[in-house]
């Protein structure tokens, strides 16, 4: 067997005090580093033990919807090769519980913190940003890309009308930048990603989870409760790095955070060259609690010998 | 080098000093053996999880094979100075790697994690354990018995080898197992009260369960006929283990809380069993 | 290091005389066994060095066109976690060279054969189809879901109102059956899997690749010239899974050829159960030229403790 | 498991005795040795690839990593009775974890692939190698030694260490090696042409070449102003090596062509170049 097959051979110790040396700007709002987390992965209570969360550039809450949701029924997950599967359905305590405990707490640990906001209609999501408007939060993301539930989420993300329509309501409820969470599930993501930016978006964010799924060969039967799930993880990389590289080439102005398969310092970098201003870690920082810390000191580094970039990133200019 | 996870052998000892919890990291596999057909008792160095886990908590173990990163939760089952115990059954891909390991060999781990039982009281604890749910129950027994003023009763279940009978007796008090072709544990419970041995006790008993979901239901509703505490530790696929992912989710009687963070033990009143 | 990482414990000799135990049907035709090739990753004169072909369910071969077409320049390919990347662009020495060289050498050999027709409009596969129709070919597998060429290919796949015209001018040309090949690229696959069986397709195959992209963290350039490819490797498999399991609960009749990701029977068992009532191989076979072949063996082997799974494929009726 | 690839010992021995070209199958590393910064030569025992391989025939070596599973295809530089020798570059993760191999270690291989050169005439052969071009034609070397009528004359050029020299010495006729730093093989080629070394050979001369594209067409370009024969080793990313999937191609007077199988040998006028 492999013995110490994952040791990280480039030792970094992430506990040491670091000055961080390359931030990035994402709709006018500074990041000391361009690495977040990435929303439904980070829960403030779990993390806040293994390292100091005010180090990342930003940190992606979980989807707050205007009052409590359950979620789906278990099992919520499964895996694929090089993936996980997720079916939580947005399970969260709604955004009363939000504004009293979580962003509070983060705001208190020193995060900058980026609000996803969720919604089964127009209605849920104008409820959470009226209230998210006044809050601490710096960035509010418009979620309209989650697999999961049957109304709402994916459902606005795919139909650029719809989508148009929503912004059109929330984009006059505050002046906090506005990022659109998009779906990878479509033809063509630069659809969606234009009525979004038309309408208002000050940033976009890619991609959410693409929808699969994992049966049980010992049973002939479907794994998660929900049957589908979202696929996140290092097997989605190339997914995410289309979508963004096919939208920075189609919108050459808007900020673009990159999301999916992110697991190493490398593959942020990777996602800045496909144009992202910015990333975010999901799946990462499930099978390791540091990881996203880890990715942006690594990306911390990888920068120090790619000025050009990097200047493009603090001035918040985007690349390509 | 592509799934570069923290693991090296000092980032226990960096996390620990700058006063935080330890992330992933690699540890040294010290004995793998073959306890039954597919069950598998595995132990591994790891100072920290030796010194701080308590009984019916976890650990996350990761295999090598970058098709599967999820975590493969598994109780620990018992602690030796610093090395610690798990015991498992090969049912898929990821337990099939991990039985390959060999002492020598590294192994990731993140833990102790969860919720574990209650052993403050001084009782006399039943251990009531359904196949791969006896090895939590055994580190149960391991630190009862550090306490004169408990007493472990161990009823476990097997489905067919009893392999966990040279462990249970090192620290149990008393222990009885049958197997399916035999009977069920709840015919133990109930022969053990038959024969008078639960009102020998001077205290009132606590019921510590672990098994499939239908024994502990039925443990349960035992418990609750006779006004018994219950605590059960459950099972459910996980997406982290340490509570940031909500993929874990048991319904309870306060909504869907996390087996990972809120569990793996919860009450039978929690669970709404019984009632 | 890992000696041996992928030794594969439960060996087969492929190269020993098998008995088939357990056939399949797709749209009336019996395959010896549930497992061939995907269009694409299978060449004759390269594979036959390695087994015997005839021993496989079906060959599915590469996407003909009416002339012979150069595809894209290189590089052509890169990869991805768990999987690769192509964008061949379809390169093919044209249908006459293929009803002169590849089908009868393939059929002299033994070998099933679903060739796969390629177009850049309605017209090129309406000749290919009109020159295959009289054909020795088995079954003809519409390929409406290629994403490296600009026209035809996936832009046919990924709309319902062109691929259901398509389909009626193809359908009264042969009758020989028709399975259509469709794209996961949509936000719903359902869609142009109903658009396609409305209008005539006999069964459906899916998925083709997904699109994808990696660069070069060393240039900060896309690796393949074509800068897209599409994906594909146990990387795709969930979502392989769920477009079929999807479209069977949509159609609970028409066969499907289920594709994706497949590397080994079990994972060719969990296509079956998600629906299929055949697979077929790609990626894998790149990275081990026998792995279709055993594949359908270590399949035959899993299936002899399913009889109610295996009587059903046997008799072309579908499962679920 | 997951990627349970056919890659027994005995799969070779199986596949002959069928009458076919054996799979990808697992054999064992018996030296690895780092000849330069970043350079490694990598040896493994298969008696099949000695037997058949032909100088610019390459193999396909794969990582055990699942994130990395496509090919890594490397000329082969060396064979010794049953043992086959590599030189290889570490320029990506996969190089890096093919360079972590130790002697005993098992790597899994298919091969050997390609069109190798053409060394059926009797002549004085230049082999013009740069970079990691180098190693095939240390194979070509080895060969043309076993032709007592054939000459090899080695001109080779380095980015900066020599890493080659001892095991060219081994087997060409005349060596000669610059870096980057000192010129480029064409400098060299232009002297040893001002040196008459080329024409005090008997035979006219042939060009076996392999390195980067622009050394390459500088070399056809040499040799078509001479009139000379060039057989040139090309590279390209491929998707299986064996020629079945047509991602490898390169753009030649007769159309896109596989470097897998139709080359990676072309010559100069299929190349276009120099012309
Ligand atoms: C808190 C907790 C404690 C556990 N303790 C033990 C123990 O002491 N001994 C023991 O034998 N088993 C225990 N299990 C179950 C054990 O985690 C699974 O059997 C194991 O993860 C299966 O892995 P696999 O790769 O072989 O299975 P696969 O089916 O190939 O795994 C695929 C995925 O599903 C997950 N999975 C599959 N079955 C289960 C399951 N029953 N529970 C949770 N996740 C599952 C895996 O972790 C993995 O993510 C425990 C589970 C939990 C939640
Ligand atoms: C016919 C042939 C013979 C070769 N012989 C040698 C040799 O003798 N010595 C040597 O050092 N190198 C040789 N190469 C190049 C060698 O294959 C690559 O350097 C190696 O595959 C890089 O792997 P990596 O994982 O480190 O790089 P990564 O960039 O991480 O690899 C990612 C993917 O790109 C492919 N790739 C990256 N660079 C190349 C390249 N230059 N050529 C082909 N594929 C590439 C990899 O195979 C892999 O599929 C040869 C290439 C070919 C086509
Ligand atoms: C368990 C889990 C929960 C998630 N919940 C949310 C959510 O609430 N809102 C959201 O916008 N995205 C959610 N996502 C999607 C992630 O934010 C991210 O877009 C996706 O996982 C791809 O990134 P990754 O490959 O790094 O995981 C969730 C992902 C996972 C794995
Ligand atoms: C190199 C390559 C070439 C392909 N060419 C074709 C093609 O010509 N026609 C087609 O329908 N699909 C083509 N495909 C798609 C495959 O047939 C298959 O649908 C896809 O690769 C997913 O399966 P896999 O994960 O097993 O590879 C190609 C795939 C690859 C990797
Ligand atoms: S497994 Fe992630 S919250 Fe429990
Ligand atoms: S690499 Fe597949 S044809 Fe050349």
């Amino acid at each position: 067997m492999c013995a110490n097959r994952n040791v990280n051979d480039r030792h970094i110790n992430i506990y040491e005090a670091h000055e961080w040396k390359h931030p990035t700007k994402v709709a006018g709002i500074e990041w000391k580093n361009p690495v977040g987390t990435a929303s439904g992965t980070f829960q403030y209570a779990a993390v806040r033990w293994f390292y100091d969360v005010s180090q990342l550039g930003a940190v992606g809450t979980k989807g707050c919807s205007p009052v409590p949701w359950e979620g789906n029924p278990g099992p919520r997950t499964a895996e694929g090769p090089a993936s996980n599967l997720n079916a939580v359905g947005l399970q969260n305590p709604g955004v009363d519980h939000y504004l009293a405990h979580d962003l509070p707490a983060l705001k208190q640990a020193g995060a900058l913190v980026v609000a996803n906001v969720a919604g089964h209609c127009d209605d849920d999501y104008m409820q959470v940003v009226a209230k998210l408007a006044d809050s601490d939060a710096d960035m509010l993301e418009i979620n309209v890309s989650c697999p999961n539930v049957t109304h709402g989420g994916m459902s606005v993300g795919t139909d650029p009308v719809a989508l148009a329509a929503l912004m059109d309501k929330l984009r006059p409820m505050t002046d906090k930048p506005m990022v659109v969470k998009l779906t990878p599930n479509v033809t063509d993501i630069t659809v969606p990603a234009r009525a979004a930016v038309e309408h208002g978006a000050d940033a976009l964010s890619m991609i959410n989870t693409v929808l699969g799924m994992r049966l049980d060969i010992r049973t002939g039967e479907p794994i998660i409760a929900n049957k589908t799930g979202g696929v996140s993880g290092p097997a989605v990389l190339p997914i995410g790095i289309a979508a963004v590289y096919r939208t920075r080439t189609a919108l050459p102005e808007i900020p673009i955070i990159g999301i999916g398969g992110i697991d190493s310092g490398e593959k942020a970098l990777e996602y800045l060259y496909a144009g992202a201003n910015a990333v975010e870690v999901g799946a990462a920082a499930l099978f390791d609690p540091v990881a996203p810390l880890r990715i942006a000191r690594e990306l911390d580094d990888l920068l120090d010998s790619r000025p050009e970039l990097a200047a493009k990133l603090a001035a918040g200019k985007t690349w390509r | 080098m592509t799934s570069s996870f923290t693991s090296t052998y000092d980032v226990v000892a960096e996390a620990q000093a700058a006063g935080y919890f330890p992330p992933r990291h690699t540890v040294e596999v010290t004995d793998v053996r073959e306890l039954a057909d597919h069950v598998v008792r595995l132990t591994f160095r790891d100072p920290f999880i030796a010194s701080h886990a308590k009984p019916a908590q976890f650990v996350n173990l990761f295999t090598h094979d970058d098709f599967m990163l999820m975590p493969r939760p598994f109780g620990v089952s018992e602690v030796e100075d610093d090395e610690v115990s798990v015991i498992f059954a090969v049912i898929g891909h990821g337990t099939e790697q991990l039985a390959e390991l060999e002492a020598g060999d590294g192994v990731d781990v993140l833990g102790p994690l969860g919720r574990g039982f209650d052993l403050k009281q001084d009782a006399n604890y039943i251990l009531v354990g359904g196949g791969l749910g006896v090895p939590p129950l055994i580190y149960a027994a391991q630190k009862l018995a550090e306490n004169d003023a408990s007493f472990a009763t161990a009823v476990f279940g097997y489905r067919d080898e009893h392999f966990a009978e040279e462990y249970v007796s090192r620290y149990a008090d008393w222990s009885w197992s049958i197997d399916n072709a035999e009977g069920n544990v709840v015919d133990l419970l109930n022969r053990l009260e038959q024969g008078d041995a639960l009102k020998a006790f001077d205290r009132k008993p606590i019921i510590l369960s672990c098994g499939p979901l239908p024994m502990m239901k039925a443990v349960a509703e035992w418990a609750a006929e006779r006004d018994i505490p219950a605590q059960l530790s459950m099972e459910q696929r996980m997406g982290c283990g340490y509570g940031t992912c909500v993929l874990c989710t048991v319904d309870t009687v306060d909504g869907r809380l996390k087996v990972c963070s809120d569990g793996p033990v919860f009450t039978r009143e929690q669970l709404g069993w019984g009632e």
